[in-house]
């Protein structure tokens, strides 16, 4: 069971950091600022999110469970409204310059 | 190479790279960026002595780590306040910058 | 295990550290925050691999400050544009 | 090399190419992005070298700086292009990088030859800790061992929001900084400056709290009620408060004034100024650390907020 969870846990760690590269790669690599924002949005969301979900097995007690999913719902609420925030401006510098 | 070493190092060119820039940017606002890296190498030189005295069960001497906690606070304050000089020396003059000419 | 998850924090660090090169590039001021933002989740990532894998729940806590203050730079970007010129000021280099 | 120490190198990899990038960037805005970036990957590197309290301090501080510099970069935009001529010739700047490659190999000099084992005061700490009943060091080297730093340092915060004060216009004296709030029409801003405030004071209390046994402090507890502030003003919810104010001003002097209360009081309960009784450091700290959160929270709040520029009301 434990061997189990270790697995699942890691490969879900793996995942989150695949997303992160992901995240790069559409920062560095996409056309235009709103589809770069798109590519942000994912690691922030999915990239933590898998990590979370992958250290929360390794969790020495209740407190440290919680404290990991409590970081991880901010930077949902964060991420998402920064990425938002980022959208606007870029769409408004576009518009105009 | 020890990982106080590696941070001791990074700080000895920190401190370069912000030294140079507080020294050679013509713009005010980046000589004050300059000016920010420069002092926190030198926080993190105190950090890697703080970390080299770990003893006693300590991880490490926590008497630097009360001076940089003071430092930051100090290098906000002062960082701060040259930002508001510097607004106020562009809404007075228009220009921001540092010399009498103006050139 | 400690060594694995170290081992993905400096994956996850050198990745968000590539995205510095979006910083420099440009060309909006838009990119250059995503770039610090991508930074700040990533870092918020290395801090929650580290605080599990040194056994420290006190770094939990500098991950809980970063992803409270992570969307700050993103806010301060927009209000300042915002609140500069209503019609948005031109950002392109 | 073990994971550690690649996760080590990766970081001081990140501070110097964050630090060139805030250095050399094209644009003042694009120094100011790669500066937060660069206090970023600075928390990163204090949990590393074993000060959480350093890093939790980093961590909130540099959301203050990133709105400051942020700001003033927006707005000093336009002043760009004539500064840059004033750029110091190749030779000028030649001469910089060596002297500061020379600064940089001096500074490499000393790290390397630093003495073997370290001198230290851990060991001074660890015994006298038992005496303040605390269990956080750090705290108590603040608050008890070196609380005449931390004292002056009050001051010295209360002198840099004077000096800035001092900046304003004699009709904008006693009124309040920056222009009215206007509510934004930003959903995602206003969404976030009514969530966050409430997540970010019970945390900024929880470190307060905490200081005492973990690492944690008043400094970036209040740096973080500070921060929600800063927020919640950025998305027209709250406005500045008048700086003549006098509840603004019993704020921003009670932790000043319960320190220098608590240090003078030495004299008579114990041997000198700022000594605590036996027994006694434990609540005198707390009870120095809950007005002092109040003011300096107050303090770099309206230091972000800047002069007063709107005449008071009469």
């Amino acid at each position: 069971m434990s061997a189990l969870l270790d697995g699942l846990g890691a490969a879900a760690i793996a995942a989150g950091a695949l997303f992160f590269l992901a995240g790069t790669v559409g920062l560095l690599r996409f056309p235009d600022p709103l589809s770069r924002v798109h590519a942000l949005a994912k690691a922030d969301a999915v990239g933590l999110g898998l990590i979370v979900l992958g250290l929360l097995p390794h969790a020495a007690d209740v407190a440290t469970g919680a404290k990991l999913v409590a970081v991880w719902a901010l930077v949902q609420l964060a991420g998402t409204a920064a990425s938002q925030l980022l959208a606007s401006a870029a769409r408004r510098g576009a518009a105009s310059g | 190479m020890s990982a106080e070493t590696l941070y001791g190092l990074g700080a000895a060119l920190l401190a370069a790279v912000g030294l140079y820039g507080f020294v050679v940017s013509p713009h005010p606002l980046r000589r004050l960026v300059g000016f920010n890296v420069f002092g926190s190498a030198v926080f993190v030189v105190f950090g890697v002595v703080a970390r080299r005295g770990a003893a006693a069960g300590l991880v490490a001497d926590p008497i630097p780590h009360a001076m940089v906690i003071t430092g930051i606070v100090v290098a906000f304050v002062s960082t701060a306040l040259a930002v508001a000089l510097l607004l106020r020396l562009h809404a007075a003059t228009g220009r921001a910058s540092l010399r009498d000419d103006g050139a | 295990m400690a060594e694995g998850l170290l081992a993905a924090a400096a994956f996850v660090l050198a990745t968000v550290a590539v995205g510095l090169v979006r910083l420099l590039r440009g060309p909006t001021d838009a990119d250059r925050v995503m770039a610090a933002q991508l930074l700040g989740t990533g870092g918020t990532a290395v801090l929650l691999l580290v605080a599990v894998a040194s056994a420290a729940p006190a770094v939990l806590d500098v991950a809980l400050v970063l992803a409270l203050v992570a969307a700050f730079a993103s806010a301060a970007f927009a209000s300042a544009v915002g609140s500069e010129d209503p019609a948005g000021a031109p950002d392109a280099e | 090399m073990s994971a550690g120490l690649a996760l080590d190198a990766g970081i001081v990899a990140l501070l110097l190419c964050a630090a060139g990038a805030a250095v050399a960037a094209r644009s003042a805005f694009a120094g100011v992005v790669g500066f937060l970036a660069y206090g970023l990957a600075l928390a990163l590197a204090w949990v590393r070298l074993a000060a959480v309290d350093v890093a939790l301090t980093e961590a909130a501080v540099s959301a203050l700086t990133g709105v400051l510099l942020l700001g003033a970069a927006v707005r000093l935009r336009a002043s760009e292009a004539a500064v840059a001529a004033e750029r110091p010739s190749r030779g000028l700047r030649l001469a910089a990088a060596l002297l500061c490659s020379a600064v940089a190999a001096g500074l490499a000099a000393v790290v390397l030859a630093f003495a073997d084992p370290a001198p230290s005061l851990a060991p001074d700490a660890a015994r006298r800790l038992p005496a303040t009943g605390l269990d956080n060091p750090v705290t108590a080297a603040l608050l008890s061992w070196r609380a005449v730093d931390t004292l002056l340092e009050k001051v010295v915060l209360l002198a840099g929001l004077l000096a800035v004060w001092s900046l304003a216009h004699d009709r904008a004296w006693g009124g309040r900084p920056g222009p009215p709030p206007r509510a934004t029409r930003d959903g995602a801003l206003a969404l976030l400056a009514r969530l966050l405030p409430p997540i970010g004071i019970v945390t900024g209390v929880y470190l307060v709290w905490t200081a005492a046994d973990h690492p944690g402090g008043a400094f970036p507890g209040s740096t973080l009620l500070a921060a929600m502030w800063v927020l919640a003003r950025m998305a027209g919810a709250v406005d500045a408060p008048a700086v003549g104010d006098p509840r603004l001003r019993a704020a921003l002097v009670a932790g000043p004034l319960a320190f220098f209360a608590v240090g003078f009081a030495g004299y008579a309960w114990a041997d000198g100024f700022l000594a605590y009784p036996a027994g006694w450091a434990k609540p005198l700290i707390v009870a120095i650390e809950i007005p002092m959160t109040i003011s300096v929270a107050a303090a770099l709040a309206l230091l972000v907020a800047g002069p007063p520029v709107r005449a008071p009301s009469r």
